[in-house]
């Protein structure tokens, strides 16, 4: 400590130790409530601890994590992207149409990419150039959206996919890890490190916290928002190949409600619906419960709404739970 | 006589702070009390605690000798204290009757609110302020000053035994407070207790009965304003005598650095014309709500002026945004610290580094070494009280947070640093602190202008002082020539004795 | 005169749908009649019925989005009741899907108010909760109309003076909500905790319970949908209105009501609902393919927020007195 | 061990498949050793029964006979099924060949499609304008039986075919589709919905119009939910298969592929006490022909399903 005489008190960096803030972190209770998830379900079911199974589970969540981790930057910015589900109609219904004039794989891929792009840009022009409030502007362009894969769908289906197309929500890279299961892990670390590591994710906590004082220091707001509701529109295309594929034909009701389970996905990973708060590795955390949830109660042929239902439940309790909990101390040291 | 209302023992604390301790106050029917302390003394604050907004940690409320307690701002209201508060709570989209009547509104015998009653009732209330506008329009239409009439009829459409003015004239022009000095008199008469804060001393003299005096929290004087004359009240305020505590360094003034012409904006301001030299501190001073907020956020691309021309080292600058600003080298500690400075929820190092994350990053990746380090220079520097520098900034003290939001400035290491009421809502102490740092940043050739409310610490430190008065500058003056009386006929437009050069 | 009358929010949207309406009437002349007109006000009345609720919820600066949910909790619960005792006489069910309605409001104005949770965050949570209690009721069957007592089916169509008992059960609760919001202290302390939660605190409004009574009536308002949706279409499954809640929260942007609380006006939630409703019904009627309508009200809400958002821009403060003077 | 056959429904509650799963337990009884796993999602979309799909193939069942949402997206997920082993057919609305062993259909579609033109037909000797009101956009069956049914108008003299809406086998929707339809077609002389959901809900804005008498509803429902409308001669009269019988039957030909039995064009399936059933050139088979329900009979019927 070469500079203490510079302050009367030195202030160190930091209190607690890295082990200590880890196990106080919400990221911990999601880890314990995950390894309780997983150890109900094996003892429920014989079939659950099969690697085939447990693969074929992953297809639950992969498609929807990939859209919350970019959901979460934009929730911690403060703001939210309720089109979503939409984007991935209308990108869908885009590379369906393409297929129809002939367009070959990588043309797909840059296709559902592309319109993924244009949807968040549209969003993004919306939110930060006309300074309109993002749940608003969302619920529209979600109607308008999905709307426009109605008009050129009606209630026809494309389908006829090209074979290599397939590879994305079917093919595997190896053994048992599919091609969207490795993605999913390739865009956790992705948006770890953006969201955690560079001056970019920084400046995104910074406007959740306070936009005003993020403005004044310097940050660029109306810019960042912009990327992240391109980014959320890119990924959103992105999971619309995966799914397309997956599926091997497009409707306009692809995905329907999808935006309610992303965002519920970025709020159970402890990312505040208020904005300036949450991790990647806790939405991590939480598309796996999400996944094994539905597994789990699948394999016990429960049907979909009841795993709902202990999804609603789950969100509100992991939120009210430490509330009550804090109150309840407080109550005592009184 | 019998006091209207009596405050014995009250205490309240804050996280980290201590408002009030111990205070006592009577106020009597018929009479003005002039509640007067420094910025941060206490004196909103009891407001607060007379109106149920607080609750009191400690001590008794008696209203006419019966003990009380007003555990609602409507329970307050019943007992009949009625305040106008220094924050304007109003409703920017109701109509300028309700806002008068909220939460009390006349009703008819179906329980329905009559709103024909009380849109005359407000009528006859706005001109019992001596405001004279239809009271049907919308409350966001109308500009500061009619805004704080419309707190003025709210506070008088209680039938109240006890009438409250936290600065109620900050905001108001010449005939309105004289309109309100004529309505005070009315209220006096009809045998209201009235307690009046205020910083300007003409005023209390001219109204006040009686006096009493906060400092830190505590009570340290009071009596009747017969028997004081305005040096002893100032001399209880700050408990020593103005104008040497503050630790102006004399510097070299050197070229000017920054250059200011024809600045003006359609609503906010206009004809702003100046030089900053280096070394040198030029102080801003005005009544609150003259524009000089505005105007300093207009320097650093947060409004974009309709004409005008700014000059850095003689290089001419187009500023579009903080960031443009911060690159530049002109930096802006702003005002409200809670929602433009400091961003609560974050650690204190990302705080001070959130501005220079270009210097302590390496090609956008974050350096968590670098940046504490950074975070430890300047925090140090300003003396920071805290127990760790990972510590979210909310739960420090406003003087602390203030130095975080100062040290986050300075570490971008700028040419011309703007400071906003630097020391609004600080402790002595840290106040010190900030006006010690102030000058060493001059002296080493830094160029600061110091926007302040407070006339001591704009006498106290300013090299040089331009007066704003609703949107214009109103005077210039030397150091030489800077007197508490020129500052404040300056601001306050009164043209009588032109002592200042006006411009 | 005229530029001032079109910046009232309400005004500019009646003439938006008188616009709308004429130029249906180019291709389709036959839908401008008293009859034709009272059938689509007939057919939006639940929507206008919910719209209210919400625009309570919205102007306290919350969200209601359960309560699409809550009207098929209700709903089915109403159901379930004829079904159980159809000699139960309706206006005693109709008061049970209320109170229901209000108990699953009260159950979100409670965790909004005592446990500050987020409305998003409860609402959503709750969303999901209600359907899937439906489902734990039922499972997942259905109440057709075969199960449905005469009486229960009978009375939203019952003919009263020329319109349905649906319209004017909408019409009394438009002026009931009327009367709530603008003659009772409850009213107007929406508005005051939507505007300026902090400044409500100072004239003795409790920000947290004023919140819990808007959810209140946003319950109840769905609860009373509930019956009237199942009674209206004779069925009740675990489905009805799915995805409601988002024509709710439409109608009530388009009706003007800012999602940042304290504007908004029962007239504009009212038109709102409308110029969905018109252009639900209209597009059948004019060989539009059904399939454009997701994009039609999509676009029109964008068109609406950005309206709204011009006239409440601020263009910074008067300073300047001659400024003030203009 | 019994053997597992998964009975998958477009989505659970819906009376007709609960009627069809009340046929699979008969099935199930009467052959002993198999266990029904009823299921579905809980409403009618691909990804839901994909989901439910993937987690039945975990479970190793033996077979999978199900009714889809979607012709197309289910295919991939079945293939995968089939290639772990599993027997997968489907019954009521088909997927795409490859997807599937072989697909039950209640009725051959011709019949069908000419079933509800007739039903239609008869009640207007001098002919008339009739509209279609069709169920989800994304149900196959319906747009299959429309297409065979716009192959024989010809047939019937004097029916014009006016539109076709869609009310998405939501009952507000093909309400207001059904109000629409009489707004806009003030001729309207019968409307056929080809779908358990629509039928009612058009059979209810008929009557709400006022219109009995004038509008005819026809098509396909289930006697329980169509009896009072019948009575209240909204309804003349309307067909379907029985339900109870399509359940079995597919039961019993799932437990019939299980059993080594081969599907291929031509061959022949056990169907229990419905005897047989002959697969075409696409492995289609029809179970049996609609049955008719009128004033007559629907009381009867309507106890039953
Ligand atoms: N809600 C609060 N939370 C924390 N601290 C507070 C709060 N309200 C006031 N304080 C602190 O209490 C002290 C007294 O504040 P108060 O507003 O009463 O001062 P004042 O005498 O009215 O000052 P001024 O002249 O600036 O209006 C200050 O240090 C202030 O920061
Ligand atoms: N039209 C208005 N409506 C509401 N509040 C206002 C209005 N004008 C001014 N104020 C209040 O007055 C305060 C100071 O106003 P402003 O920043 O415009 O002036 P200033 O000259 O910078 O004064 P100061 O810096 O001394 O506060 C603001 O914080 C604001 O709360
Ligand atoms: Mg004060
Ligand atoms: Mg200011």
């Amino acid at each position: 400590m070469t500079d203490a005489h510079l302050s009367p008190r030195n202030i160190p960096d930091r209190l607690q130790g890295r082990g200590a803030r880890i196990l106080k972190s919400w990221e911990s209770l999601l880890l314990a409530v995950a390894i309780a998830i997983f150890l109900g379900n094996s003892l429920a079911s014989p079939y659950f601890l099969d690697p085939w199974n447990l693969s074929d589970a992953t297809f639950n969540f992969t498609e929807k994590a990939m859209i919350a981790f970019a959901m979460a930057l934009v929730i911690i910015s403060g703001e939210i992207d309720l089109s979503v589900a939409s984007i991935i109609a209308l990108a869908s219904t885009a590379m369906g149409y393409a297929v129809q004039l002939g367009v070959d794989t990588p043309a797909l891929v840059a296709i559902g990419l592309g319109v993924g792009l244009v949807c968040g840009m549209v969003n993004g022009l919306l939110i930060t150039g006309l300074g309109l409030p993002s749940i608003v502007v969302t619920i529209g362009t979600m109607s308008l959206f999905r709307g426009l894969s109605f008009i050129v769908l009606g209630d026809q289906a494309f389908t006829g996919y090209p074979e290599s197309f397939a590879w994305f929500g079917q093919g595997y890279v190896w053994w048992v890890f599919s091609f969207e299961f490795t993605l999913f892990v390739l865009l956790a670390i992705l948006y770890g490190v953006l969201l955690h590591k560079t001056n970019f994710g920084r400046a995104v906590y910074a406007i959740g916290n306070n936009q005003t004082a993020a403005l004044f220091s310097g940050v660029r707001v109306a810019r960042v928002k912009f990327i992240l509701f391109l980014l959320t529109g890119l990924m959103a295309g992105l999971a619309s190949i995966c799914l397309t594929s997956r599926l091997g034909s497009t409707r306009p009701s692809i995905a329907l409600g999808w935006e309610l389970e992303v965002v519920t996905m970025v709020v159970l990973g402890g990312v505040n619906i208020l904005g300036g708060s949450g991790t990647i590795p806790g939405v991590v955390l939480a598309a796996l419960i999400m996944g094994m949830v539905t597994f789990g109660f699948g394999l016990l042929n429960v049907p979909g709404i009841v795993m709902s239902i202990f999804i609603g439940l789950l969100l509100i309790s992991v939120i009210a739970l430490p509330i009550l909990w804090q109150r309840a101390r407080r109550r005592l040291a009184h | 006589m019998k006091p209207a209302i009596t405050l014995e023992g009250i205490s309240k604390s804050f996280p980290g702070v201590r408002a009030l301790s111990d205070v006592s106050l009577a106020l009597y029917p018929g009479s003005v009390t002039a509640l007067v302390g420094e910025n941060g003394a206490g004196k909103s604050t009891l407001v607060k605690i007379l109106t149920g907004i607080y609750q009191p940690d400690a001590g008794v409320i008696r209203v006419a000798e019966e003990e009380t307690t007003f555990p609602t701002a409507l329970a307050a209201a019943r007992a009949g204290v009625t305040a106008i508060h220094q924050e304007t709570v109003l409703f920017d989209e109701l109509s300028v009757a309700e806002n008068i009547f909220l939460g009390h509104a006349p009703r008819n015998r179906f329980g329905f609110i009559d709103w024909k009653k009380l849109n005359a009732d407000a009528r006859a209330l706005l001109h019992r302020a001596g405001a004279d506008f239809d009271p049907t329009i919308r409350l966001r239409d109308l500009g500061i000053a009619r805004k704080h009439l419309v707190a003025i009829a709210r506070a008088l459409s209680v039938d109240a035994r006890v009438v409250i003015m936290d600065e109620p004239t900050a905001a108001l022009s010449h005939k309105e407070i004289h309109e309100l000095y004529a309505l005070i008199e009315r209220l006096k008469a009809d045998g209201k207790a009235i307690l009046f804060i205020s910083h300007k001393f003409d005023e209390i003299f001219r109204i006040a009965d009686r006096y009493t005096v906060f400092r830190d929290g505590t009570m340290v004087g009071e009596g009747l304003i017969a028997d004081v004359s305005q040096d002893d009240l100032v001399r209880m305020m700050v408990g020593r005598a103005v104008g040497s505590v503050y630790p102006k360094k004399e510097v070299a003034i050197g070229e000017p650095v920054l250059t200011v012409s024809g600045y003006r904006h359609p609503t906010e301001f206009e004809d702003i014309n100046f030089e900053l030299r280096r070394g040198e501190i030029l102080g801003f001073y005005g009544l609150v709500g003259a524009g000089r907020s505005e105007f300093m956020q207009s320097l650093i691309g947060i409004t974009r002026p309709s004409a005008g021309a700014v000059k850095l080292d003689g290089q001419v600058l187009v500023i579009r945004s903080p960031a443009e600003a911060i690159r530049a080298g002109i930096v802006y500690v702003p005002e409200e610290r809670g929602r433009q400075g400091a961003i609560i929820g974050m650690p204190i190092f990302q705080n001070v580094t959130l501005p220079s994350l270009s210097h302590t990053s390496r090609s956008g990746f974050l350096k968590l070494a670098n940046e504490f380090a950074l975070a430890r220079e300047y925090t140090s520097r300003l003396d920071l009280r805290a127990a760790s520098l990972d510590q979210d900034v909310g739960t420090l003290s406003g003087g602390n947070q203030q130095k975080v939001v100062i040290a986050k400035w300075l570490a971008t290491k700028p040419k011309v640093i703007i400071l906003d009421e630097p020391t609004k809502g600080i402790d002595i102490g840290s106040k010190a602190a900030v006006h010690a740092f102030m000058s060493e940043l001059a002296a080493e050739g830094l160029s600061v202008i110091m926007v302040s409310s407070e006339i001591p610490e704009i006498m106290g430190m300013s090299d040089r002082v331009i007066v704003m008065r609703e949107g214009r500058i109103a005077g210039r003056f030397e150091r030489a020539e800077l007197t508490a009386e020129t500052l404040v006929r300056a601001a306050a437009g009164i043209e009588t004795q032109s002592n200042g050069r006006a411009a | 005169m005229m530029a001032k009358l079109l910046k009232n929010r309400e005004i500019l949207l009646v003439v938006a749908i008188v616009a709308l309406v004429a130029l249906i009437a180019l291709r389709f002349p036959a839908f401008v009649t008293p009859a034709s007109f009272a059938r689509v006000y007939n057919d939006t009345s639940i929507l206008i019925i919910l719209a209210l609720g919400q625009m309570a919820v919205i102007l306290t600066r919350c969200i209601d989005l359960s309560m699409a949910a809550n009207l098929a909790l209700s709903g089915m619960v109403a159901a379930m009741l004829n079904n159980a005792f159809p000699g139960l006489p309706i206006p005693l069910v109709i008061l049970a899907a209320m109170a229901l309605g209000c108990v699953l409001g009260m159950i979100n104005g409670t965790l909004v108010w005592k446990l500050n949770i987020p409305p998003i965050v409860v609402t959503l949570g709750t969303l999901t909760i209600y359907r899937g209690l439906i489902f734990l009721l039922t499972d997942g069957k259905w109440i057709n109309a075969h199960e449905m007592s005469d009486a229960f089916k009978a009375l939203p169509r019952l003919d009263l003076v020329g319109l349905p008992v649906l319209s004017w059960l909408s019409l009394l609760m438009i002026a009931l909500m009327f009367l709530v919001m603008s003659r009772t202290p409850l009213g107007r302390a929406f508005y005051a905790v939507g505007g300026n939660p902090h400044a409500a605190v100072y004239t003795g409004i409790d920000v947290g319970r004023t919140r819990f009574f808007a959810y209140c009536l946003s319950g109840t308002l769905a609860g009373l949908s509930g019956y009237l949706w199942v009674s209206r279409y004779a069925v009740a499954y675990v489905d009805i209105a799915a995805g409601f809640e988002l024509d709710i929260i439409a109608a009530c942007v388009i009706g003007g009501i800012s999602i940042a609380g304290g504007i908004g006006s029962v007239a504009g939630a009212v038109l709102g609902a409308l110029f969905l409703g018109v252009i639900k019904n209209a597009l059948p009627v004019i060989n539009i393919s059904p399939f454009a309508q997701m994009a039609i009200s999509g676009t029109v809400i964008i068109i609406a927020v950005a309206v709204n958002a011009r006239a409440e821009k601020r263009k910074g403060r008067v300073i300047l007195r001659k400024a003030e003077a203009v | 061990e019994n053997k597992k056959i998964a009975l998958v429904v477009k989505a659970l509650g819906i009376g007709f498949f609960e009627a069809a799963n009340k046929g699979a337990q008969e099935a199930a009884k009467e052959l002993g050793d198999v266990d029904v796993i009823y299921t579905g999602p809980t409403s009618t979309t691909a990804e839901g029964q994909i989901e439910v799909i993937n987690s039945l193939i975990a479970q190793k069942v033996d077979a999978i006979a199900v009714s889809a949402n979607d012709t197309d997206a289910l295919v991939p997920a079945l293939k995968k099924a089939m290639d772990r082993g599993i027997k997968v057919i489907s019954w009521d609305s088909g997927v795409a060949k490859e997807g599937r062993l072989m697909h039950l259909n209640p009725s051959s579609s011709p019949l069908i499609g000419n079933m509800i033109i007739k039903l239609a037909a008869d009640n207007l000797p001098e002919g008339g304008d009739v509209a279609v009101l069709s169920a989800s956009a994304t149900a196959t069956n319906q747009n299959t039986w429309i297409a065979e049914m716009k192959k024989v108008q010809g047939n019937y003299k004097g029916i014009n075919v006016v539109a076709t809406v869609y009310g998405d086998d939501l009952a507000d929707k093909s309400y207001r589709e059904t109000q629409g339809l009489i707004q806009s077609y003030p001729n309207l002389k019968a409307i056929i919905a080809p779908t358990s959901v629509g039928i009612v809900a058009a059979a209810q804005a008929v009557t709400d119009a006022g219109k009995i008498g004038q509008i005819n509803v026809t098509g396909l429902g289930l006697p329980s939910e169509m009896a009072g409308h019948v009575k209240s001669g909204a309804s003349k009269s309307f067909a379907i298969w029985n339900p109870i019988d399509l359940g079995y039957s597919a039961t019993m030909i799932a437990y019939d592929l299980i059993g080594g039995a081969e599907a291929k064009p031509g061959a022949e399936l056990k169907m229990g006490r419905m005897g047989t059933v002959k697969l075409d050139d696409n492995n289609e088979g029809a179970m049996a022909d609609p049955f008719v329900y009128d004033a007559s009979n629907v009381e009867e019927f309507a106890k039953i399903f």
